[in-house]
């Protein structure tokens, strides 16, 4: 474990002295919850619309597939007019888009960032790499299989995907989206110990707490 | 030629081995491990092989040995000498030259994390590098089968199945039949 | 204009390693990384900063580690060339010809003349391909948003001749041991030239609105220099040398493909600052787009584009080793083959450029940094995190 | 420092450009002409022969049977599917495809929720892209495909019509390891072999250079490897996945360059020794490649067996049908005296029904094998046919074999369109040109040229040899001048052989009639057993089918004591008579335990 995450005693500015135990006291404890729906059907209907029509994704690069996202995202193909951009932290995106192979230590990230995104939140998974390992099958040191670690909402195949094939993944998942089927994070509250059971077994040192949010 | 006349000038001052010329600007060098570190200072300082183009390793798992290879490059000259040193593969231990190339240390992790390979004195040698929480046989080794690895760890996606053209005709074809 | 002493924290303890003491309250960690706008690629740097200067930097990598360098040595030779290309996202084509050069090398093929024009022509076609991004990157990283958006639009029209030629965006997989895949397609020089000329058209606004720009020469110039005597202690190679005026480039000095054949003069800076190391990468990328028309020119309308090879399905490579060099956007792009008799690569080692830019270099350069042209500094290195850990 | 200030707001001259946005990027971007996108197959033309699987570095490629593709010789009834959670579009499948059924389209775009959905078998599960005519295919000069078959080093017409040597020369081991590494090793070939040799392992053998293995190999299989690695049918090659786009592999002459390359002592060495004694008895009749193949069999499982041939020498139809130039002797001899060392005994001049009574056998081995093989020739019955000098093939290459003294006419007509036609024809011409300096030697076949019986390759060196070969002849008359003397043959041209139901039912031109000039005339339309030996009452007691004895699927006749293998009850053909002796050694084996289990 990192030597800032160990238990260990703080002298603060007026000279007292604490015990600080960063993975208890800089998390909060709790687990995540599901989220049903919270109106009518007709305004989980409208609200369904909006949430398809801003589609905001985390600016974390996984994997290779990251590249053909900057021309997605500028003028030739422009996503923006669909409604989609991207952001810089999982707190203002609703959207993760993992990029292909994900390597034991970014899961380890991509678990965390997606756990701090704000709900209602979908995952897309990007080329052959996040269904069934991809080219990197017998590889040591990445994931097979995306959906035994996080809710995979969409998957878009191609090794990898066009900007013109993410586009039209995106538009897959805004129709998903608007038949309120989209549950992936209801989904990871309900299922919570088996995905944190199946990401604790391929994280071999787990130095951070179960959920964080 | 060159190399050749290279290596005949480096054979007056330092015991040499095996010398192997794959092109007219590339040899390859085999010296043992306790001459290597005054030899890499000479060629850097005497003979303006002052850039470090690479440093790694090969398991020869059948030799119980490790070849650590050093290459060379003299810039002005356009030419390359690669230094082999053998290792033994039960005790892979040997001198750092980070104080010769500052980024030989981060080479020196790096064989160390996938190879187990130990240079006392280099910094940063214990910190993790590439791989994270790994425990067991270092992953570049040649007896890690990463396919058993990742059987074991990673789960197939299910549904693959398939059979082989001539065991599928034999039991299509004639297998039922009483053959031989 | 002041200047602040930044070198008063932190203290050397006698062995000579740095006194930080976290607790102290005069330090801050901070992470870059890997999730964050300020880095390229998925990769991390550990700053421990002391106000806004940065005292001490570590780079993280690894986040993209696959095992490349493992994977090959279960593979054929032939089997192991379309996942060499994914070893570097942005300029895949290196690792392709360094590979397919290091097997031709040791299994003695010859490759055919017209095969090697191709080459030349791909590789050049990266490296538009990856300064583009890089321009783009650099410019960003300060705030130049709209430059991104110009190159990576004309990046995408390198894309399409790309995919015309070799049937993919990204993944080439097009040099293969022993030649390439095909021909040129029918009418390929005249869509090229079109493109180039949108490139050399938009590389005209970028130097008025990047090159001229007061912000951003105040924020580059002077900032971030290599000293001469680090280009041999951190192998420095590729722009990053010569921009600090080590006139070294691969395609003059050890000349491989059919660079002999062509006309051009190597691109050098001298103030090796960040802006420096910029415009040579700025004006390597004209010298592309004039080698382009060159090989355009200059090649061969006809030939054999692949040798002929034995059966691919069990290729044995006599015991061997052997080391083959180009000169990639970064730098010095390298493959270390070594072949025992069987179908299998005994090991391939990869020496990408960014190995030594991004962490012993950079980790030097870092320190002392003011914390916000840090992501500038790590950018203006050019470096592409999936080459460094494979 | 001004202009540093100014100059970046010529940006703002973008304002009056077009935009670069393409409207509708879903729709108007069609991948280009050579874009490797999602996979295309051929089913028709797609044999299974599982080499994209081979080829694949992503373990993504599965071979599954079909509905409706069924096994056939030649085609596994096997069809590719790829895992998309798995397939990183290389191309190298495509590449390597041995007939070209696998490309792949320009389409690109492929959304799914489950990622289970991903199996996908092109050409059986139907896309929309399966017709798209552009995409990656593979290069029209197949960079990667195995090359062109190495030439055999062969003695040319005029160095071999003379003499009876041995006219095919053999690989050496460079030729041989080159044409090796063509094979890809799909093993559809094994199917194909009637003996169902593992042909890609000895192949691989040879690429390897383990000969000592390879001859283990062709062991387990076939103790007449010396014969088969020269006069097989090579049935194989007819499968071989490599047929579609050139020459198949040259397995016949790789299996005679693994024979040839281990010396017969090291060979006896390789196959060891046979199993302790059993105490059972086996009586084989004819020392023929089925006989000596079911001896071979049961000599190594430790059954005592004792071949009774009629004939002075081993090999059968091998030493006595085939011609020395094709087959030499002493390399049947070789093969035999492997089979002898196991411990056969083989009885030669002992004619069973004349020395040996079949009962005899019955009453003193445990189970008695028929392996008698087709000698007698059968007849055009035309008239003329009963001439002296009308001769039956079978009979004449057993003189020339045994040296008998044959006269050797000056012009000669052959009838029949067989392999065994192109033998006589050839031997004839061999003797003609020792004796006369010149060949004069005319074949007539029913059949025309596309549709020959004989080998192609036989064809084409008969005419090599300079042998008048004449296809859709129909023989009508032996002509015959008033001393008797035989003139020629006479000929109608044939219009069709089989009639609507598929009978035999030859139809002529009559005012299409030509004299072929012959003082001999051959018939070489086939053969038949010669059953006599069997006895009047053993032959009462036998079941038959239509001139054949009955046997059943093990070669076990309708009598518990006998069975019968090879040519006799199977039809003429090396590879298979050798399949049949395994089967016969296996069931009588079998039967022979059982009888052991039960005391």
């Amino acid at each position: 474990m990192k030597e800032e995450l160990l238990k260990r005693i703080v002298k603060t500015p007026d000279g007292q002295e604490i015990e600080v135990d960063p993975l208890l006291d800089y998390y909060c404890q709790e687990g995540p919850t599901v989220q049903p729906p919270a109106y009518t059907a007709i305004i989980e209907k409208l609200f369904n619309w909006a949430r398809s029509e801003s589609l905001w994704i985390l600016g974390f690069g996984t994997g290779c597939g990251a590249i053909e996202m900057r021309p997605l995202m500028t003028p030739r193909f422009d996503a923006y007019r669909y409604g989609i951009q991207w952001r810089p932290t999982p707190r203002q995106s609703n959207l993760f888009v993992i990029s292909g192979y994900l390597s034991t230590k970014t899961l380890k990230r991509v678990i965390r960032s997606y756990e701090q995104m704000q709900g209602p939140k979908y995952v897309v998974g990007l080329g052959s790499c996040t269904i069934n390992g991809g080219m990197y099958w017998d590889s040591y040191n990445t994931i097979k299989r995306l959906d035994d670690y996080l809710p995979v909402d969409v998957y878009i195949a191609g090794c990898m995907p066009r900007p013109e094939a993410l586009l039209a993944g995106f538009e897959e998942l805004k129709k998903i989206i608007r038949a309120g089927k989209a549950e992936g994070a209801n989904l990871y509250a309900k299922n919570f110990e088996w995905y944190k059971a199946n990401q604790k077994s391929v994280i071999h040192d787990w130095d951070m707490p179960d959920y964080n949010w | 030629m060159v190399m050749q006349a290279l290596y005949d000038t480096l054979k007056q001052r330092f015991p040499l081995g095996e010398l192997t010329v794959q092109r007219d600007n590339l040899a390859f060098i085999t010296v043992e491990a306790v001459r290597l570190y005054p030899l890499l200072r000479y060629l850097r300082d005497h003979e303006g092989f002052s850039h470090l183009v690479l440093l790694t390793a090969v398991d020869w798992l059948e030799d119980g040995q490790f070849q650590l290879t050093y290459l060379l490059n003299n810039r002005a000259k356009c030419q390359d000498v690669g230094l082999r040193v053998m290792i033994p593969r039960d005790k892979p231990e040997m001198e750092s030259i980070h104080d010769l190339w500052p980024a030989a240390a981060t080479y020196q992790r790096e064989l160390r994390e996938m190879f187990g390979i130990d240079f006392p004195g280099s910094p940063r040698l214990e910190e993790e590098f590439i791989l994270e929480g790994w425990h067991g046989i270092p992953p570049y080794r040649r007896d890690f089968d990463t396919l058993a690895y990742a059987r074991e760890t990673f789960r197939d996606r299910p549904g693959r199945e398939t059979r082989d053209p001539a065991q599928h005709m034999k039991q299509q074809l004639y297998g039922d039949k009483g053959d031989v | 204009m002041f200047e602040l002493d930044r070198s008063q924290y932190p203290q050397k303890k006698p062995d000579g390693t740095l006194d930080i003491d976290l607790s102290s309250g005069k330090y801050l960690k901070l992470w870059q990384g890997p999730q964050h706008p300020g880095i390229t690629g998925n990769m991390a740097i550990e700053l421990t900063v002391c106000g806004d200067e940065v005292v001490e930097g570590k780079t993280h990598v690894g986040y993209l580690h696959r095992g490349f360098e493992k994977l090959m040595e279960r593979r054929t030779f032939m089997q192991c060339f379309p996942i060499v290309c994914r070893i570097c996202v942005p300029e895949p084509d290196f690792n392709e010809y360094c590979y397919a050069a290091a097997v031709e090398e040791l299994a003695g093929l010859e490759v055919p003349e017209m095969a090697n024009w191709i080459r030349t022509l791909i590789l050049e076609m990266g490296r538009i391909n990856s300064y583009l991004m890089y321009l783009g990157g650099q410019a960003g990283a300060l705030g130049l948003g709209v430059i991104g958006q110009w190159t990576t639009y004309v990046r995408d029209l390198m894309l399409d001749r790309f995919e015309e030629l070799t049937g993919a965006r990204i993944y080439h997989m097009f040099i293969l041991p022993g030649g390439v895949r095909d021909r040129l397609p029918e009418g390929f020089a005249g869509r090229m030239e079109k493109a180039l000329q949108e490139i050399e058209s938009t590389l005209g606004d970028v130097e008025k609105v990047m090159f001229h720009n007061a912000v951003f020469k105040k924020r580059t110039v002077g900032v971030g220099v290599i000293e001469a005597g680090w280009v041999d202690s951190y192998g420095i190679t590729g722009p990053n040398a010569r921009a600090a005026g080590v006139a070294k480039d691969v395609r003059k000095d050890q000349p491989y493909l059919v660079y002999p054949e062509l006309d051009f003069e190597l691109v050098t800076g001298k103030d090796s600052d960040i802006y420096a190391r910029a415009d040579v990468r700025r004006r390597d990328l004209l010298l592309s787009v004039d080698l382009i028309r060159q090989i355009l020119a200059k090649m061969p309308k006809t030939g054999e584009v692949m040798a002929k090879l034995p059966n691919v399905l069990h290729w044995k490579i006599p015991r061997g080793e052997t080391y083959v060099r180009g000169e990639c956007s970064r730098g010095e792009y390298g493959y270390y083959l070594v072949t025992d008799g069987s179908g299998y690569p005994r090991r391939v080692n990869v020496r990408g450029p960014s190995y030594t830019h991004s962490i012993a270099l950079f980790e030097r350069m870092v320190i002392n940094a003011n914390i916000s042209d840090v992501a500038a500094l790590l950018v203006s290195l050019h470096t592409y995190p999936p080459e460094i850990e494979r | 420092m001004i202009r540093d200030v100014l100059s970046p707001f010529t940006a703002w001259k973008n304002l009056f450009r077009e935009p670069v946005t393409i409207k509708d990027p879903l729709n108007e971007r069609p991948g280009s002409a050579r874009y490797r996108g999602f996979h295309q197959n051929d089913l028709d033309k797609c044999i299974g022969c599982g080499t994209c699987e081979t080829i694949c570095q992503n373990g993504a490629i599965d071979m599954l049977p079909v509905d409706g593709v069924p096994a056939k010789l030649g085609d596994s009834g096997l069809r590719p599917r790829i895992d998309y959670g798995r397939c990183c579009w290389c191309a190298l499948c495509v590449d390597v495809c041995m007939t070209g059924s696998l490309t792949m389209s320009n389409e690109y775009k492929w959304i799914e929720s489950d990622p289970d959905k991903y199996l996908y078998m092109p050409g059986v599960d139907k896309k929309h892209w399966d017709n798209a005519e552009l995409g990656y295919r593979r290069h029209e000069e197949r960079h990667l495909s195995p090359g062109d078959r190495v030439d055999m080093p062969e003695l040319h017409a005029e160095e071999r019509i003379g003499s009876f040597i041995e006219m095919v020369k053999g690989y050496d081991i460079a030729q041989a390891q080159l044409e090796a590494d063509r094979c890809v090793s799909c093993g559809l070939c094994i199917a194909s072999c009637p003996a169902h040799m593992a042909i890609p392992d000895y192949i691989k053998a040879v690429r390897n250079g383990d000969y000592e293995r390879g001859v283990q190999l062709l062991y387990e299989t076939n103790p007449f490897s010396q014969v088969c690695g020269r006069v097989c049918t090579h049935c194989c090659e007819s499968a071989c996945a490599a047929r579609h786009e050139g020459d198949p592999i040259a397995i016949r002459w790789l299996k005679r360059h693994i024979i040839d390359q281990v010396p017969q002592e090291r060979i006896l060495q390789l196959i060891g020794k046979p199993a302790a004694p059993t105490g059972k008895k086996v009586a084989i009749v004819g020392a023929g490649p089925a006989g000596l193949t079911t001896a071979f069999d049961l000599a190594r499982l430790g059954h005592a067996v004792t071949v009774f041939e009629a004939q002075a020498a081993g090999g059968g139809m091998t030493r006595y049908g085939i011609p020395e130039y094709r087959l030499p002797y002493d390399a049947l001899d070789r093969d035999i005296a492997v089979i002898t060392a196991m411990g056969v005994e083989i009885k030669y001049n002992h004619r069973v029904g004349t020395d040996i009574s079949m009962q005899q056998l019955e009453t003193d081995y445990d189970a008695v094998v028929l392996a008698i093989g087709l000698h007698q020739g059968r007849s055009t019955r035309i008239p003329g046919s009963d001439h002296p000098q009308v001769r039956k093939a079978v009979d004449l290459l057993r003189q020339i074999t045994t040296g008998e003294k044959i006269d050797v006419p000056k012009s000669m007509v052959v009838i029949g369109g067989g392999n065994v036609a192109m033998d006589i024809a050839r031997s004839m011409a061999r003797l003609q040109m020792q004796q006369y300096g010149e060949i004069r030697v005319t074949l007539t076949a029913l059949e025309d040229k596309a549709h020959f019986l004989a080998d192609p390759v036989e064809v084409k060196e008969s005419i090599e040899e300079q042998i008048n070969i004449l296809d859709s002849r129909g023989p009508q008359a032996c002509v015959i001048d008033a001393d008797g003397k035989l003139l020629g043959l006479k000929t109608w041209k044939v219009l069709s052989i089989f009639d609507e139901d598929r009978r035999f039912a030859p139809k002529y031109d009559p005012a299409d009639e030509q004299i072929h000039e012959g003082k001999m005339i051959v018939e070489a339309i086939g053969q038949m057993a010669d059953v006599s030996l069997l006895g009047d009452a053993l032959t009462e007691k036998l079941e038959w089918n239509r001139g054949r004895i009955q046997i059943d699927p093990n070669g076990r006749t309708s009598e518990h004591w006998l069975w019968s293998a090879g040519d006799c009850v199977k039809g003429p053909d090396v590879i298979n008579a050798v399949a049949d002796g395994h089967r016969v050694a296996t069931s009588i084996h079998c039967v022979l335990t059982q009888q052991e289990a039960k005391i």
